[in-house]
């Protein structure tokens, strides 16, 4: 665990706890991920990598512990959440673009409805963002008329699009071709340049040695390991680690 | 028992050898009758059939040389009973069987063995309806396809509300609640609806049309109707019609048991 | 064909057959959707309401339910449905709005579960992208999922539309003298034609329906989400 | 453990008790509704216990009545069921035909049956049948009322054997094709069993649908069904017209229900087994009833790509 | 091109092209798989390289062109066609098994029903060969019982069974998740050292490079490379190969 610092950290999980039904996923979670840090988090399918992203902004809610974001505990509800959820970027495996609404709209959709922008600037700005990931000229189509690494980064744009403090990643290259797979990675390791903080989970194991911080690898539930990318690929402790890196590194 | 599950051919012998040479050898007949109408026609819970034509019916089949375990009964619903007669499928029908001049086209009939009046029902106790030009401005309720009651709309009260439903006793649901004021139809029907809820309805008792009822059956069976006419003479002059009168119609408020109709019990 | 149309003022039925439709569609419209909206909604005790009066009155024949308005609301309860006592159509007119409003009692509870089956057709993932970006409950309903359930339910309500049009033939168990109304008439006097007086019958419902299943198909197709 | 829903957050302290809340308005309302009914219904007598006793206390409308009512409601629409079954597949398989006029040929008879209304059917079923056959009456009612409902159902049932094999992947096609069987093989031993598995809800959904539209039999054909049966009680009770109702509905909205059931607990247990990537919802107009959704099952994706 | 040798190739394609409407998805192929050579086939997606599998067994028919099994041509239609697919064996991207039938039965059928094998004796077979894939315990499960390394495992036995000639894969393990992606590759990497004939679509380099005898480089639906895995991987000839390694092989 890192030292407490003067500014708070950017998440902060202590004590988490949670089940479904009967079923403990997410077991005394303890992290903290300072501002500016990019944490990637690896861990066999199935260990609650997931829960632990969409927790931090309450898409499932926790039975016990604390969270906190940029020093502040997670409202329960209400207008309080939605202001917190508007300072946490995240993306999804499965992009979730709105399919009813162009990808222009999509990305200038919620800082008008949220962030009360004029329409003319949101636009404006989406249009710079979608240049910073390299769809301009798609702007206008709708999201299933564009190919998957495409959607996944005007899902990036979008998130971006709110200025976010923090973004959560969740596996966004598992449902991509695999050429398509770099250049949504490219656009990650640029904002992770800019000094984004981030929370990734991923089994990009390029994009964790190249752009993480700190690598977080959990099972069944539990934080296994917490170290730097250096330790955890060429000495893991834990025989989990051991195991999981074996099988994914073959091939 | 329910007779009305099995199909029974009986009904074939009428195009063969008639109805009275079957009756004699057989010891067997298929009448129509209601089902579903107090006084006239009813199955009972109990799996009885009870009712003035079911009674006649009875006296005619015993006339015939058939007793009651000899006798199915089928139901005759309004709209089917020519067809249950054309297509042999019961001996003969007793069941408020208007003599109409339409009907004459595809049965015989021997009657009338009683005449009915187009009457009112209406709540007991209700003073106001003394006949039918009372109706104006009130509801009227009837059965579909009986053209009973447009005839009181047309002749006697302009005004009157028409309202018809699939059975009598949707009409009385209606008078119970005062949606409706009044129901009509022969008052031997509305007698059985009188009779069978004791002092809630009663019939107006001021009839003002006559109907003609009759035992329908097959055209080509001349014998049978000779037969049946002798029956229903008899039922007259023994006093028998009477006693059934009574028997089903007596202490229904409001209607007066007639006199048996003129002995005229052959269709022209 | 034309003379037995006229004769027996088959246009005045098919027009009271659209009528029918029309008002019971929009009712049932309404009344489906609040329905739908019970069913899904957080509040348990409206979920259970919903839910029993679709099981009930979809699970009731139609017949049944036309023949209870008329006999229930109409002979035992009084219910006159705004119709004027005192007018010769009195009950020309009670009867029409009673088959109005079992029709819809009936019809609600399929647009209720294709609403509610739409709804079901919206991604998780939508609503929760919307939600991870800050939109409020009444936004995302309103901005991300309504839209999207809506577009997905014209196929299966325009299914529902025509069931409703050829249903409203059983209205003539409560004596509206709809389509189906005049049909007895019609095969008793005519039994001669019987198979024009049948084609007469058949090509009108084809004509109110194939054409709006036609049109809303193609709407459906027009509007649908693609994902 | 609430599944994420597409409607509502995970809900927090606050709105828990908004919902208690809303419950608590809600059943106010609900009961204001219902003891109007009900004060109604005891006003008018409705619910005097003579009128509900011959239905409990052995008087026989059960034996005399409802279950010889309920029988021929049953018969009728299992008849129709069966019959409408073997049209259906026939019909759905020439719908998918290689060659054009037969699949206009059957897509003109189903569009044409799903057009004309249930009712329209039985009644001319019944005025044929009387013209030209020398069927005997007792039975016209049921052979129309029967055949009324095969022309409709076989031709729904037509849509849904359809969209059935439509509803596999085009991968199941692939892999049998690529391991050498024929295309009979391919029908018989591949595609027909999943489809069939896939559809056994959607054709227990239909009998439900069958079931109910019998009662058109008893109230324009006076088939002598289970409706049709109100009509005797009443005239052995007086009016007791609306607990008939009651009781005949309740019959109704119980065998339905099970079916109903029955067919859901079939859909869970296939899903079970199967568990497709994704089911591909197909919607077709069903009934005098509407467009039940019927979740075919199967896998959206085809394997290709 | 290979020289001709005096055993027909087991694969040949000369001049085959394909349209999809107008679109030209095969261009003038022309291809020879000698028989016991392991073929892979790559490019970026939309290539063709689908299309050109599918072609060999006829799941798509060509447009114009000879396609020869063993040295026969394909037949067009019927028995004769249903023949020649026996021979060859054919592995999906989305395996593909029959949903309604226990993996035995899976594997028995089309020996029962096409090679008229009696069925005990499929049976033992089946048996055998869901051993040699390592599943043995999962013969009475159905497809939707099993994980997707597993169900992969079941289709190759499957199409084992038949004991064909050649067999064709069609990225038999993009679908899979990534832990399982190994064992499937095992599975086909004893095939092709036992000598199996295989065409292998597959973004697996560690696969092509380990068992591959040529890889082919398709784009745009032509043939740009043939070339060995050594050749290719290091010094591809045209750009678009360069392209193509540059995307798939940083991350
Ligand atoms: N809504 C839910 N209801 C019940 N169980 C769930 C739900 N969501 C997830 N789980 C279970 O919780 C556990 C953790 O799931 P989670 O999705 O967090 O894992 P993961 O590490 O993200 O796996 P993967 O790599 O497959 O995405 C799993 O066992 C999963 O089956
Ligand atoms: N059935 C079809 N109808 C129309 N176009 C098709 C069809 N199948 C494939 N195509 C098109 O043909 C081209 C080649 O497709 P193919 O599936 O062979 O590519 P691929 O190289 O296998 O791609 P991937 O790596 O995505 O599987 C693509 O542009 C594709 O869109
Ligand atoms: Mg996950
Ligand atoms: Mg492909």
């Amino acid at each position: 665990m890192t030292a407490a610092t003067p500014a708070p950290p950017m998440i902060r999980m202590e004590g988490v706890d949670k089940f479904f039904g009967d079923l403990h996923v997410l077991k005394d979670i303890n992290i903290e991920v300072p501002a500016g840090q990019v944490v990637v988090v690896l861990g066999p399918s199935g260990s609650g990598k997931s829960t632990l992203c969409r927790a931090i902004n309450r898409l499932e809610p926790i039975n016990q512990g604390v969270i906190e974001v940029d020093g502040k505990p997670l409202p329960a509800e209400g207008k309080a959440l939605a202001g917190l959820r508007a300072d946490v970027g995240m993306v999804f495996q499965q992009f979730n673009l709105f399919a009813h609404k162009t990808i222009a709209d999509n990305v200038a959709l919620a800082p008008v409805k949220v962030r009360k922008m004029n329409k003319g600037e949101a636009r404006q700005h989406a249009m710079g963002l979608l240049e910073r990931v390299g769809i301009t000229d798609q702007a206008e189509k709708y999201p299933a008329q564009l190919s998957g690494g495409q959607q996944q980064r005007a899902a990036i744009a979008r998130a971006l699009a709110m200025k976010p403090k923090v973004m959560l990643f969740d596996e966004p290259t598992s449902a991509l071709d695999p050429e398509m797979v770099q250049e949504v990675l490219d656009v990650m390791t640029n904002l992770a340049k800019e000094g984004m903080t981030m929370l990734v989970v991923t089994h990009e194991m390029g994009f964790a040695r190249r752009a993480a911080n700190r690598v977080v690898f959990m099972s069944d539930g539990e934080i296994v390991e917490d170290s730097t990318p250096d330790v955890f690929f060429t000495a893991p402790k834990s025989d989990r680690a051991k195991d999981f890196l074996g099988k994914i590194l073959t091939h | 028992g329910d007779r009305n599950a099995d199909s029974g051919n009986s009904g074939n012998s009428g195009a063969s050898g008639g109805i009275v040479a079957k009756a004699k050898n057989d010891k067997k007949l298929t009448i129509g009758i209601k089902y579903d109408q107090p006084g006239i026609g009813l199955k009972t819970p109990d799996g009885k059939y009870e009712g003035f034509d079911v009674d006649v019916a009875r006296y005619i089949a015993k006339e015939l040389g058939v007793e009651e375990s000899g006798i199915t009964w089928k139901e005759a619903k309004t709209p089917e009973r020519e067809n249950l007669i054309e297509k042999n499928e019961v001996d003969f029908v007793s069941a408020s069987y208007s003599m109409s001049d339409a009907r004459r086209k595809r049965v015989a009939f021997v009657g009338p063995y009683y005449q009915p009046g187009q009457d009112l029902l209406v709540k007991a106790g209700r003073t106001d309806i003394t006949d039918p030009e009372k109706l104006n401005g009130k509801k009227l309720c009837s059965v579909k396809g009986s053209t009973s009651a447009q005839s009181v709309a047309d002749k006697y009260a302009k005004t009157v509300q028409l309202q018809e439903y699939t059975t009598y006793s949707e009409c009385l649901t209606g008078i119970d609640s005062g949606l409706l004021d009044a129901a009509t139809t022969d008052n031997t029907i509305l007698a059985g609806y009188a009779k069978a809820n004791p002092g809630k309805y009663k019939v107006v008792g001021r009839p003002f049309t006559t109907e003609n009822i009759g035992i329908g059956l097959s055209l080509k069976d001349a014998e049978a109707k000779t037969a049946i006419y002798n029956a229903l003479k008899k039922l007259q002059d023994t006093g028998e019609w009477k006693k059934l009168m009574e028997k089903h119609f007596a202490g229904a408020e409001g209607y007066t048991i007639p006199a048996a109709p003129p002995a005229q019990f052959t269709d022209k | 064909m034309f003379d037995l149309i006229e004769k027996y003022n088959v246009l005045d039925a098919f027009w009271l057959t659209i009528k029918l439709t029309f008002y019971a569609a929009i009712l049932s419209l309404i009344w489906g959707t609040i329905l739908a909206g019970m069913r899904v909604s957080p509040v348990p005790a409206m979920r259970a309401f919903g839910t029993l009066y679709v099981n009930l009155f979809r699970n009731t024949p139609l017949t049944l339910i036309l023949v209870a308005t008329s006999i229930v609301l109409k002979n035992t309860l009084g219910v006159t449905m705004f119709a004027d006592e005192q007018s010769q159509d009195f009950f020309a007119i009670l009867d029409f709005r009673l088959a109005i409003l079992g029709l819809t009692a009936y019809t609600a509870t399929f647009v209720c579960e294709s609403i509610r089956s739409g709804i079901n057709t919206v991604p998780v993932g939508q609503a929760e992208a919307a939600r991870a970006l800050g939109l409020s409950f009444a936004q995302v309903l309103r901005i991300i999922v309504l839209p999207q359930a809506f577009r997905s339910v014209v196929g299966p309500l325009a299914s529902v539309l025509i069931a409703l049009t050829k249903n409203t033939t059983v209205a003539t168990a409560i004596g509206v003298a709809e389509a189906a109304g005049i049909l007895r008439a019609m095969i008793e006097f005519e039994s001669d034609r019987i198979m024009v007086v049948f084609l007469i019958f058949a090509l009108g419902f084809v004509i109110l329906t194939l054409p709006t299943g036609l049109i809303l198909g193609q709407v459906a197709k027009k509007v649908a989400v693609k994902r | 453990m609430s599944a994420p829903s597409v409607l509502y957050d995970a809900p927090g302290p606050k709105a828990k008790a908004r919902n208690h809340g809303y419950t608590a308005a809600f059943i106010v309302v609900i009961g204001a509704i219902a003891w109007y009914v009900i004060s109604e219904l005891l006003d008018s007598g409705q619910l005097d216990w003579p009128r509900w006793e011959p239905f409990v206390n052995g008087s026989g409308v059960w034996t005399a009545y409802i279950l010889p009512g309920l029988q021929n409601t049953l018969i009728a629409a299992a008849l129709a069921i069966v019959i409408a079954l073997p049209l259906g597949a026939i019909l759905g398989i020439a719908r998918l035909s290689q060659h054009l006029w037969i699949r206009a040929i059957a897509g003109t008879i189903v569009e044409f049956f799903r057009a004309v209304p249930v009712l329209i059917l039985m009644v001319f079923a019944r005025v044929i049948y009387f013209e030209f056959t020398t069927l005997p009456e007792e039975n016209l009612a049921l052979f129309s009322v029967v055949t009324g409902l095969v022309l409709y159902n076989a031709s729904v049932l037509a849509e849904v054997f359809r969209a059935g094999i439509l509803s596999l992947p085009k991968g199941q096609t692939e892999a049998a094709s690529a391991l050498g069987l024929r295309k009979t093989q391919l029908m018989t031993l591949i595609l027909l069993p999943q489809a069939i598995t896939v559809m056994l809800p959607a054709i227990v959904s239909q009998l439900v649908v069958t079931l109910k539209d019998t009662a058109l039999g008893g109230a324009i054909l006076s088939f002598p069904d289970l409706l049709d049966s109100v009509g005797k009680i009443t005239a052995n009770f007086g009016s007791n017209v609306i607990a008939s109702f009651v009781i005949i509905a309740a019959i109704y909205i119980m065998i339905n229900s099970l079916l109903t059931w029955f067919a859901g607990w079939l859909e869970r247990k296939l899903a079970k087994r199967k568990k497709a990537p994704k089911a591909k919802p197909i919607h077709i107009a069903t009934e005098t009833g509407a467009g039940a959704s019927m979740d075919m099952g199967g896998g959206g994706d085809s394997g290709s790509d």
